[in-house]
């Protein structure tokens, strides 16, 4: 156990997993100084730099090029620096990365972890503050995953490099200095979810950065005698359904909470999902549909709070469990 | 280099790959009848279904660069991918059986023309979306240079491709990491149903290219002779580690764009012109000058449409894929979860 | 009134809308030709190659230049063939076009309408069959349209042309040739929905091509005792909430087709907003999340059918209403 | 074209600008402080949030090219913008606004400094996305065209976007169009903490666009007068329909990538060599040696910070935008629909 950042949990994943595996590559914009969120700190001074591979500014051939590696055999480990550029790579992502297994017929897989980071960044305006995992989740191919915790992004990262299908993989941009004690060794499995606090009135799922804002909401519901079990997804697609309905067998009220806009966000495949099979009252919570502005106090109009998802939760709680 | 010399053998092995993938474009042409809407086309159905690109008239320039290809170099192509796939080896009967959807073929049905690849020969697949196949083939090559080898991977694309981003970014990858890659620019003149020309600022592809720091060579595409002398050039500046190099092949488009284009947007006279430069013609031409006779390739033309023959006969008769087939090969992690 | 093609109806409303202000021109490429589908027949004669504009193959140019061009007064109607290929143009539909305006703060707007046909296009295979309406559904600034006839795709274009907002028009490509007597005059109101055929058992939402398979599906029904009310949405976004709830508050129970795929497609958030408003059973049917094949049983395996489409009308119809 | 001749009053209003650039860039800097995470920077609020990218240093490139602007032209910028909308006649008190996020800010406090934009003077927008502005620049030139005046854009772009695709594509585009547009790569040497130099293949930025068929000059782009007379050139030609021309225009970036960033990835010797080459200091011997007087520059650097220092100010007592003003400006049709 060490004391790491959410930026150096991954950075201790990526390490471990180059010298693992000499098929395992990273390549991206700034790499070779650390990355600019220092998330490859140190490792073109260990496995060199046709390993640790610096890019030129061409994210659609950063992604191209990944998708050719992986076919030939590499497994590489894609940066994007935030998922808004990762728009300049989508042909790469949809058309190839997601489908070049199943448009030849299983003769080849494309074992790619592509980093895309989300989220709101203070003050980054309109076009690095986005938040897209649910367009992943629609792609068939795709895997798509969000940490929320150091330990998960270390965990989660080493699964995601070890699995054979192309990952999405998000990491959100006001983590990177969170801490907390980290087990380098552990590795997660996908598409497990994690029930970070129990509670019997309301099943808050949520991922991401909106975790820790979600248990601070849980945190003020159970002054009031409101008691959210705070579900964190961790793997977007494939979800899991299992702890989810487990949980909602007992509160019979779901909320889902997230960062990104609310409008077709992934938040209404799970109340959709939860709606269609177990009928019982359901909650979204997201941004509001409209960029997100650079003043603060337009900036703080997009941000899901603990304020509001309480407000959601004791709305909910109101209903009628079905 | 006009005047290379070359064997008999040679050439007539170049004239058997020609032929073959002349006669495969013809049969899936034939087959393709009343397939895809487009260009004022029916919905009808047909044998080989969606849109089929031939690559009719442009057999040389498959021909003259996989001949100097080894066993372990890799491949990208385009939509326009046969002659690449038979050129490098693919069979002919497994390719017609993914062209009429079988599961017999080389996709189990999942692919068609626009995505007909054979890994075993390395031909890592056609690609549906413009020079997408470009910065997939500089990839690949970072592969084979981690892994170690000496192989080289050739990539396909055509005059419209170099009007894309990927064309700038890919040949800037391969030069900064001196890549082992032959860019082939496949000139037919035409992107559907534009002329490239009208749409391509400055000197061509080869002047970018080497603005781009990728050195090559123009040449005549139709000519399998010159096409040849320039594939040999090139890849063994490649192999002896001189980074990427570039191959601006000039050729036609005999057919429309796909297979039910009329092509009624150009002019007679420039598809009399282009058919006078047919390159099995020319190629015949070629190697009657050094001493081949006619009979041999007549022979190797009747071999070639008897083969195709027999294939439309094994993919006609070829079960199509099971739908629980349309379920495999999407990706492990949450494999089954379908519709949740 | 004139019989037309679900393509010359789309030819005929740019062409009196290219007629009625000089600001309006088109792009992309095949254009000059009349464009692939026939869409842009004859256009390029009478307006001039000027206005009607060829383009090399550059998806991301195609629509960065128009963003530029709407920036600068014109009001373009941009090519891109299929959505599929739109992929290419990503960083400039979701952060130029659709951001624009608000991160300039109002000093310019992107009057475009990026034109990006969907569906399944008999053997066409995983790269140009997707339907994407719920990426463009889920980014700020957006509108989305899918017309599902030959009078809609005249009426709505000319709408779409009109609007001051950067309009997704999409198209779908197994209805090009679809006929009907269309009246050219007509132009239709962006966000409202069609009541295509009254009912009073299940509410069957849907739109572009899945909606002749639902009115089929309908038919069916109706012999089995079982009446289906169909609204087509035609605008995705903004969605006519109006017309469903309307028809809701008869049905108490809401069927979304979709040819997208299922997972997080538009019919999530549909589903979602009735769950959360009106509580009453709920219910999607969308293409499973697998690419789409080439072979035509492969292929059919993702087509939503009026069989399936009744299957699951019959189900949701045994829940009892709420 | 090193030894031209300029006016003593031109050479000062050159100077002016840039002087008014530097003071801005360094109060914006200054009031940057403890702003954006990264580089390892905390996340603590500072009066500029969010990343904040300076030009300082390369101020001879704004103020030059923007000297042979004409008011209706037009002009994009990148995510380092301040330079280029002051050159272009922005306001330096709405300009530190929006910096400060205020409601008077030209974006209202919707952009900030990556979208800083005053499209009454045509500045059409900073951009937060690298080789963006480029194919916007294309299509503004194409709507100047369609409506008619003889106006040009200019288009500024870093020596790090010359690797991304849209610079392909919308060189091409402007080529075949001959569109009226003055591509400009400042040429800062780095690419946030990479080298340009060593991710870039082949002869560079202007060899690339003569190769896609748009011709130009290379220049220092530290010299205000070598600047000037080349966007003079430049922007004639274009003028008198001759299509689009690139000027290559080699500076520095004097700071990191964004003002937090310490740049501790570049040695000391490169960057005093750069210093050396400061253009307001080669400007100031430049306007000496035709007769100009130090005091008077110094009066201009006065004015200019005292400029930036009231922009300051006003900046500081200015209201943030109310809450309510987040909900406007995004479309017409569906507003008022944001959570459904
Ligand atoms: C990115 C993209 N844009 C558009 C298309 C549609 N399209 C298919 S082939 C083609 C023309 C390609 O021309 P070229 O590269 O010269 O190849 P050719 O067809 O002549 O072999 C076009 C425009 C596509 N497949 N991908
Ligand atoms: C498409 C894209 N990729 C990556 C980035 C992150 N980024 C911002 S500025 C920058 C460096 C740009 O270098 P250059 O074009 O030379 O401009 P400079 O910063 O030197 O002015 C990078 C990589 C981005 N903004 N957009
Ligand atoms: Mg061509
Ligand atoms: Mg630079």
């Amino acid at each position: 156990m060490a004391r790491l950042s959410y930026a150096q949990a991954s950075c201790s994943a990526l390490h471990a997993a180059m010298q693992q595996d000499a098929l395992v590559v990273a390549l991206g914009e700034d790499v070779g100084r650390g990355g600019v969120f220092g998330q490859y700190r140190g490792l073109q001074q260990t496995f060199g730099a046709e390993r640790v591979i610096d890019t030129p500014i061409s994210e659609a051939t950063i992604m191209g090029a990944a998708v050719g590696m992986a076919l030939a055999g590499l497994r590489p480990v894609v940066e994007m620096r935030v998922v808004d550029f990762a728009l300049c790579a989508m042909d790469e992502v949809v058309n190839q990365a997601a489908k070049a297994r199943y448009m030849f017929g299983g003769q080849g897989r494309v074992p790619l972890v592509a980093r895309m980071p989300i989220g709101l960044w203070q003050g980054s305006a309109a076009q690095h503050s986005q938040s897209l995992e649910t367009w992943f989740a629609h792609i068939p191919g795709l895997v798509v995953v969000a940490p929320a915790t150091p330990q998960d992004n270390c965990g989660l990262l080493a699964a995601a490099i070890a699995c054979g299908d192309p990952v999405i993989y998000m990491e959100h941009k006001e983590l990177w200095g969170l801490e907390e004690e980290v087990d380098a060794a552990r590795v997660e499995r996908l598409g497990v979810a994690a029930v970070r606090r129990a509670g019997s009135d309301v099943t808050l799922v949520t991922w991401s950065r909106t975790l820790h804002d979600a248990l601070r909401a849980a945190e003020a519901a159970q002054a009031e005698g409101l008691s959210l079990e705070v579900i964190d997804l961790r793997t977007i697609w494939p979800w899991d359904r299992e702890t989810v309905f487990a949980s909602l067998r007992k509160t019979r009220r779901l909320l889902v909470a997230h960062e990104a806009v609310q409008v077709g966000g992934f938040g209404a495949e799970i109340a959709a999902v939860v709606a269609e099979t177990l009928g019982v009252p359901v909650r979204r919570l997201g941004a509001p549909r409209i960029p997100v502005g650079y003043a603060s106090s337009l900036e703080a109009v997009t941000r899901v709070t603990p304020e509001a998802i309480l407000s959601v939760a004791r709305e909910l709680a109101k209903k009628p469990a079905r | 280099m006009s005047e290379t010399a070359m064997s008999l053998a040679h050439a007539q092995a170049l004239y058997r790959t020609m032929a073959r993938i002349r006669a495969f474009e013809n049969a899936a042409e034939e087959a393709s009848k009343g397939g895809v809407a487009a260009f004022g086309a029916s919905l009808a159905q047909a044998k080989v279904r969606g849109p089929l690109h031939l690559s009719t008239g442009q057999e040389a320039v498959a021909a003259g660069v996989c001949a100097q290809l080894r066993a372990d170099d890799l491949l990208t192509s385009t939509h326009r991918g046969h002659g690449h796939s038979i050129a490098k080896g693919a069979s002919i009967e497994r390719m017609m059986c993914e062209l009429f959807g079988r599961a017999t073929g080389y996709n189990g049905g999942k692919g068609g023309s626009m995505h007909i690849a054979d890994f075993s020969v390395g031909m890592l697949g056609a690609n549906g979306v413009v020079a997408a196949g470009i910065p997939i083939a500089v990839g690949a090559a970072h592969a084979l240079r981690v892994r170690g080898g000496g192989a080289l991977v050739a990539c396909f694309f055509g005059d419209g491709a170099i009007n894309r981003g990927p064309f700038l970014e890919g040949l800037n990858w391969a030069g900064i990491h001196r890549l082992p890659v032959l860019f082939v620019c496949e000139d037919n003149r035409w992107s559907a149903t534009t002329a490239t020309g009208a749409m391509t600022a400055g000197e061509g592809a080869l002047a970018r290219a080497q603005a781009i720091g990728v050195p090559g060579l123009a040449v005549n595409g139709n000519d399998i002779f010159v096409v040849d002398a320039a594939a040999a050039a090139l890849t063994a500046q490649i192999r002896a580690h001189g980074g990427p190099r570039f191959l601006h092949a000039v050729t036609y488009r005999i057919k429309g764009h796909v297979s039910v284009d009329a092509a009624g947007y150009r002019s007679h006279d420039e598809v009399a012109r282009a058919l006078e430069q047919d390159p099995l013609e020319l190629a015949a031409i070629r190697i009657a000058a050094i001493g081949g006779v006619r009979a041999v390739l007549a022979a190797i033309d009747a071999e070639a449409q008897a083969e195709v023959a027999a294939a439309v006969a094994a993919a006609d008769a070829a079960p199509s894929p099971p739908d629980a087939e349309a379920y495999t090969d999407i990706q492990d992690t949450g494999a089954g979860r379908w519709r949740d």
